[in-house]
């Protein structure tokens, strides 16, 4: 066994671990730090599985978004604790147990039975590489070959404001989400945000734009730019727009629109829906992506904050 | 045993470690943890198949990278909306549980203990 | 040459190494959650230098060199802040005192 | 006027970090400049409205000093803390202590306690009035007198006004 | 299936497909953005559009060789992404284009929509243009990841849906459903992977000349048939269904249970006809049938025994979902593989003609609820005077549900009917007769009660809407027109049955079907009978007394069996279950 | 050169590893949530170290995602997780 395997054997072992905590720890609240360490951690296989895209892509989920959304949620629903329901029987649980390890070790049979040489679309990936001008493939798959997955997500995203959005009460509906978040002007927090947010803003728009040709893209900065929108509201530097404002809701489907829009002129003018021109492929899919990083961050930054619950009151620092 | 076989284990451990923590975790907010742990382990077992596909220059198939990506988007926002609709019955019904039924009916007795 | 620079790196990685299981072991020996959150920012984050200081004679050009060094300022300031947040709440919520 | 001058002073200087920033990471090429543009405007705006320029004047040399002095004493406070945790009698007694300060709450509080947070044993865990309360590993060591050095070093290489 | 070679190029219509999704989902894009005062508007502009084009497809279908393909970006599979579109894409594509527009001429003309609110509407119509979008990707994907993005925009649009009305018991149902809908993805994706690391593509005729019956697909089968279970809730898979399509809104509702389901359904169709041919189908087959028979049974049982007539709905939602997969044995071949004949068309009719009645149903009974500020099926005598339209809608819809002539259910019946005697499995002909009779006993039972005379007067809580209830009225009469349609260029349907539709022996079925209704709802309801007091009703109490107590005691035991399986824990091990079962069934074979 | 860096991020990791175990069991929630800054710190250096090895420049990209955003666990506690003792987290926490 080389030593990069035993490695591995340990990364794996030490996130299982951390698996294994988030599920059977009594605790809700124990549980989602787990989760959160898992989904930091997780970062490092992806790495170590030669997909920096997705571990860029993990980093940034796993790291902030979504220790906020579950931690915020596991202190709201803490008080909740000792009354929700008993956990299910022993029988129950045995069996459920039962069929988990049956489902694993059948799932680990057939990858590990899987086909010797393994079908794989990276040489076509490449081939066709020259249609879009840019060099990183998998950027290439979520613009240019299945552009069709990438848009219909983005309206996916679309739905999940509004699904969100229509939680809010009546009274609230058109106002800001979430409740306003107040912290000393010149405690930590504020201070970490006054600082973190501008260059947290410089890495996100790097992680984008460098999707181009090396692993990146809209949706990791995307992310990133989210989080560091949600400091400076978690700072009490900033506060959410109300929802009923037109800006907001343009740069919401920004993304979505745009993609929509080139994919058209493509069926109108080009070769078939969702082509570019060669000659105009960077640029449009470029525009595309930069609609789309407002619209991911915009997003994101939203789901984050929950349903509206204030009336759109105009907003004093 | 290389890279893939000992993440495709730990892939296919970390989806029996989901499954379980869904069906029996009983708080609606461990469900959806353990959801996530079980898509994390979905996105791995294609992360492995990936990287099985990897060719001289590439060190994993794009698509199914790009497949993950996508997928990470929809889990997200699904946690997202799945927390904002448990934030909301928290704050309608009080303590938050999924077996109750519609309000005319009775509790059901529980089953196996 | 060569040997020069991975010797360096050699020295610095494990130092770091070595302050990372300091960190570990105060961890698991310190009594209380403030005395822990010494160990934990404090050591870590020299461990994290020393390993960054280990890795720049590995790093191809310089800009790669001042992205790890960059990569470093960030963890400091992110553990000092969070250690000072960690600090407040535990102090205010009374598992010291 | 002077004060004119010594805004468009500061907004230079800020962009010009965050361009040191967006050059280290993306590295200098030209295609890169709309976004690079982009990123240092965005930042730069950021960062004007999350804190206002101020009036101090930074002194080089001071400065370097206190990035020396800041290295030592991070050195310093992880070996200090590397060997409490080894040492098998285990040697602390933590306490809080209220260290009085001359800083003004705001940022450079703020910049002084998350630089102190990194010295030998001592971490701020909240501030009153004039006083920040440090926890610290050992409260028999001279921890108010570290903290005044610390503090004046740091007074004069960024705050001298 | 033609040679993949005629269908990895773009066809002379394709574009159609293209606009078959694009046009509702720039709908909602654009209702998003201009917002609630333009929203209903927008969505009645989208309608006529959406409708048009399904036309088109329908029409441009039998030009093209039974097949329209279009490669988005000129990619082709594997890199790239293919959309197509054969007979079932086609009607399938109608239907919804037809239900989708009922429901919305229901919820524009009622007025003011749901009391001031500016939230609900919003939400409403960006959602049911979303559906729409998502159900016709899910027609005309021609890949599975595609299809899997589709489904996830369905969930999303569905579940915000069920809890419109914000009451904490529609939360908690949308967010049961939304989770256990969610695991329903990841089992589905699971088998993609899988699918993926085999064959290194995702496309769907390709991968149907590269499936051979090795066991990882058979394991990917098994995941991804019982995700696509979940979605569709096939019993025991089905706790979510009843509470979160009894909690909608009415226009809601129709939707949620005409359409939503047959999503995951249509896919799993696509999935076992289309991928997973070379696959011993057998005892699968027979298990998803079994599945469906219990159903059945238990969905049928259940819904006599419910006080609220939205609950009763959703219920029969259950037992109808149940019936459509009867089609799986049937289709079966002389060597237990599948194959595509008069039972899968038999099923998709089906679909279609429970999608239309059911949807109607919904407006219906969402209309006598506003009418009567109440659903309690012991409280609507009376109600067939006051809101005509409306029980008579139900009733027609019913009727049609339960296979009298000239419903689609009845065509559908007598081509199950046939494949059951074809490929002899006589088992499945009880259990399709069954099944009209469960059907036939609850929608007598709601109409017996409507149309007895009340105890007081009654009192309307809101005037009826007249233009609701002819959306709805519509809708049910398409519905029991369905068997008249020329289906033949686009199923695969023998030309001797249309002149069977109303003959002497077809009457006979019906009047069969009728008398066995009434029995089981006598037997089987709870409920003080209407009749109760007359003459006859005290003979007939007498010779049926003893019956009865077993029948209502059989129905509690149901009941009761149901409230366990619809318990979190169980349904989830039920799942796993079913995916064990059905690997294991296929491994056998193998 | 390569063994001997492997070796250390294994040795990292097998630290990270004990030091979970350590202060997930608690007692308290502060302790709980130091678990996510330690794995962002060893992490951080974890992927550093991987970087060179595999030679994967991208996780220098990775590991600066993390150290932007490896605190956001912390603060999310001390926003949310002070509620349960003072009306509003922070605020009241830093006006003492």
């Amino acid at each position: 066994m080389s030593i990069a395997t035993a490695f591995e054997i340990m990364l794996a072992a030490v996130l299982l671990g951390l698996g294994i905590w988030t599920i059977v720890v009594r605790e809700t609240f124990s549980a989602t730090v787990g989760f959160v360490a898992y989904g930091l951690l997780v970062a490092l296989i992806w790495v170590r599985l030669d997909a920096a895209d997705v571990a860029l892509t993990e980093a940034a989920i796993g790291g902030g978004l979504s220790g906020v959304l579950l931690l915020g949620a596991a202190a709201r629903l803490r008080d909740a604790e000792p009354m929700a329901e008993a956990a299910p029987g022993k029988l129950l649980r045995a069996t459920a147990a039962a069929l988990s390890v049956l489902t694993t070790a059948t799932l680990a049979g057939t990858v590990l039975l899987l086909p010797d040489p393994a079908p794989s679309l990276a040489p076509a990936s490449v081939a066709n590489a020259w249609a879009t001008g840019l060099s990183n493939p998998v950027t290439n798959v979520l613009m240019a070959f299945r552009a069709m997955d990438t848009m219909l997500e983005k309206v996916v995203l679309v739905l999940a404001i509004v699904g969100v959005w229509s939680l809010a009460p009546d009274s609230a509906w058109g106002g800001r989400p979430g409740p306003r978040h107040r912290a000393d002007p010149y405690g930590v927090l504020a201070f970490l945000a006054r600082l973190l947010s501008p260059v947290g803003i410089v890495v996100g728009i790097y992680v984008f734009w460098t999707g181009a040709n090396h692993p990146g893209g809209a949706f990791q900065g995307g992310a990133i730019l989210a989080s560091m929108w949600l400091l400076a509201t978690m700072a009490g530097l900033a506060d959410a727009p109300p929802v009923s404002s037109r800006p907001l809701r343009l740069i919401l489907v920004a993304g979505s629109g745009l993609f929509l829009i080139v994919g058209l002129a493509g069926l109108l003018f080009g070769a078939a829906f969702l082509s570019y021109a060669p000659a105009l492929a960077k640029p449009l899919i470029l525009g595309i992506e930069v609609a789309m990083v407002l619209t991911i961050a915009t997003t994101l930054g939203l789901l984050l904050s929950g349903a509206p619950e204030r009336s759109a009151e105009p907003w004093a620092p | 045993m290389g890279t893939v076989t000992v993440f495709g284990l730990c892939a296919a451990a970390v989806v029996g470690l989901g499954l379980y923590g869904v069906i029996a975790n009983p708080q609606p907010l461990r469900k959806i943890i353990a959801f996530n742990l079980l898509g994390s382990g979905v996105f791995l077992l294609f992360g492995v198949i990936g990287r099985r596909g990897a060719v001289a220059g590439i060190g994993s198939d794009p698509v199914p990278q790009a497949l993950v990506i996508t997928g990470v988007v929809v889990a997200f926002s699904a946690t997202a909306l799945a927390i904002a609709l448990l934030l909301r019955l928290f704050d309608t019904a009080g303590p938050a549980t999924l077996d109750s039924d519609a309000p005319t009916r009775p509790r059901p007795d529980r089953f196996g203990g | 040459m060569s040997l020069v620079r991975d010797m360096i790196s050699i020295a610095a990685v494990s130092a770091g190494a070595f302050f990372f299981l300091a960190g570990t072991v105060g961890l698991l020996r310190f009594p209380d959650t403030l005395t822990r959150l010494h160990a934990l920012t404090k050591a870590d984050n020299l461990g994290l230098g020393l390993v960054v200081l280990g890795l720049l004679p590995q790093a191809d050009s310089l800009r790669d060199a001042l992205k790890l060094v960059s990569i470093w300022l960030l963890g400091l300031l992110a553990g000092a802040t969070v250690s000072q947040l960690i600090a407040r709440a535990a102090r205010q919520g009374g598992s010291i005192r | 006027m002077r004060a004119h001058v010594a805004a468009r002073v500061s907004v230079a200087s800020r962009a010009a970090w965050f361009l040191c920033l967006w050059l280290v990471l993306a590295g200098a090429t030209l295609d890169d400049v709309p976004a690079a543009a982009t990123a240092v405007g965005a930042a730069t705006w950021t960062s004007l409205r999350f804190l206002a320029p101020g009036s101090s004047r930074l002194s080089p040399r001071a400065l370097g000093r206190l990035v020396l002095l800041f290295l030592y004493h991070s050195i310093v406070a992880g070996a200090d803390v590397a060997r409490r945790a080894l040492d098998p009698r285990l040697p602390l007694r933590p306490g809080f202590v209220a260290y009085p300060t001359g800083l003004p709450p705001g940022p450079r509080r703020n910049v002084f306690a998350t630089l102190t947070s990194l010295l030998p044993g001592t971490v701020p865990a909240g501030d009153q009035n004039a006083q920040i309360f440090y926890h610290c590993l050992d409260v028999e060591r001279p921890v108010i007198a570290e903290l005044a050095a610390e503090e004046e070093a740091l007074v004069r290489a960024l705050y001298n006004d | 299936m033609p040679a993949p070679a005629t269908l990895l190029a773009t066809t002379a219509d394709g574009h159609l497909l293209v606009l078959s999704i694009v046009v509702p989902v720039a709908g909602v894009l654009l209702s998003f953005v201009l917002s609630e005062r333009y929203v209903r508007q927008i969505a009645l502009a989208v309608m006529p559009v959406g409708a048009a084009i399904a036309m088109a497809i329908l029409l441009a279908l039998p030009r093209g060789d039974g097949f329209i393909v279009y490669l988005l970006g000129a990619w082709s599979p594997p890199l790239g992404v293919a959309l197509r579109a054969d007979g079932l894409s086609a009607v399938m594509l109608a239907a919804t284009a037809i239900i989708i527009c009922a429901v919305g001429v229901y919820a524009a003309a009622d007025s003011p929509p749901a009391a001031g609110s500016r939230r609900v509407p919003f939400a409403f119509w960006v959602l049911l243009m979303a559906i729409w979008a998502a159900l016709n990707t899910i027609f005309v994907g021609g890949d599975l990841f595609t299809l899997y993005v589709a489904l996830e925009l369905l969930t999303f649009a569905a579940v915000p849906l069920v809890s419109l009305e914000g009451r904490a018991d529609t939360l908690r149902a949308a967010l049961r459903y939304l989770l256990f809908a969610l695991v329903g993805s990841v089992f589905y994706l699971m088998g993609t992977a899988l699918l993926y690391g085999l064959y290194g593509t995702l496309d769907i005729l390709l991968l149907s000349h590269r499936v051979s019956a090795e066991p990882g697909v058979l394991i990917a089968a098994a995941l991804m048939t019982s995700g696509l279970l979940a979605k569709t809730a096939l019993f025991p898979l089905h706790l979510w269904l009843p509470p979160a399509h009894a909690g909608a809104p009415a226009a809601a509702s129709a939707i949620l249970s005409g359409l939503v389901v047959k999503g995951s359904f249509f896919i799993l169709l696509r999935l076992w006809f289309d991928v997973l041919l070379a696959l011993p189908g057998f005892a699968a087959a027979q298990i998803l049938a079994t599945l469906g028979a219990g159903a059945i049974v238990v969905g049928s049982i259940v819904a006599l025994r419910q006080d609220r007539l939205k609950l009763l709905v959703a219920y029969s939602t259950l037992a109808q979902i149940g019936y459509l997969f009867l089609l799986f044995p049937l289709a079966l071949d002389g060597q237990g593989r599948l194959d595509t004949g008069p039972a899968l068309a038999g099923g998709l009719i089906q679909a279609i003609s429970h999608a239309t009645a059911k949807a109607a149903m919904f407006m219906a009974v969402g209309s006598i609820y506003a009418g009567l500020g109440h659903d309690r099926i012991t409280g609507i005598g009376g109600t067939a005077r006051a809101l005509p339209l409306s029980v008579m809608t139900f009733a027609l819809a019913g009727f049609a549900l339960m296979g009298l002539q000239p419903g689609g259910a009845s065509l559908a019946k007598e081509l199950l009917l046939l494949e059951t005697a074809r490929t002899g499995q006589w088992w499945w002909a009880g259990a399709l007769q069954f099944g009209g009779m469960f059907t036939a006993a609850y929608v007598l039972l709601v109409l017996v009660h409507a149309l007895s005379p009340p105890d007081q007067p009654v009192a309307l809580a809101a005037r009826p809407r007249r233009g609701s209830d002819l959306a709805a009225l519509a809708l049910a009469l398409c519905s029991l027109l369905l068997g008249l349609l020329p289906w033949q260029p686009y199923l695969p349907i023998p030309y001797a049955l249309e002149s069977k539709l109303f003959g002497v022996e077809s009457l006979v079925k019906s009047l069969i079907t009728v008398l066995g209704g009434t029995a089981l709802a006598i037997l089987l309801s709870p409920w003080p009978h209407p009749l109760v007091g007359t003459m006859a009703w005290k003979d007939l109490a007498r010779v049926l007394g003893p019956f009865r107590r077993a029948g209502l005691g059989l129905g509690g035991l149901v009941e009761r069996g149901d409230r366990v399986l619809r318990q979190w824990p169980v349904a989830g091990i039920c799942m796993l279950a079913v995916t064990v079962l059905l690997a294991a069934s296929m491994f056998g074979a193998d | 050169m390569t063994e001997f860096l492997t070796a250390a991020v294994g040795f990292i990791l097998a630290m990270l590893a004990l030091g979970l175990v350590s202060i997930l069991r608690g007692p308290g929630d502060a302790d709980r949530v130091m678990a996510t800054q330690l794995i962002g710190t060893g992490g951080i250096a974890a992927l550093l170290l991987l970087g060179t090895v595999a030679g994967v420049p991208a996780a220098v990209d990775v590991a600066l995602t993390l150290a932007l955003l490896a605190t956001f666990a912390s603060i999310a506690f001390v926003k949310k997780g002070l509620s349960r003792f003072e009306a509003d987290g922070t605020a009241s926490t830093e006006n003492e």
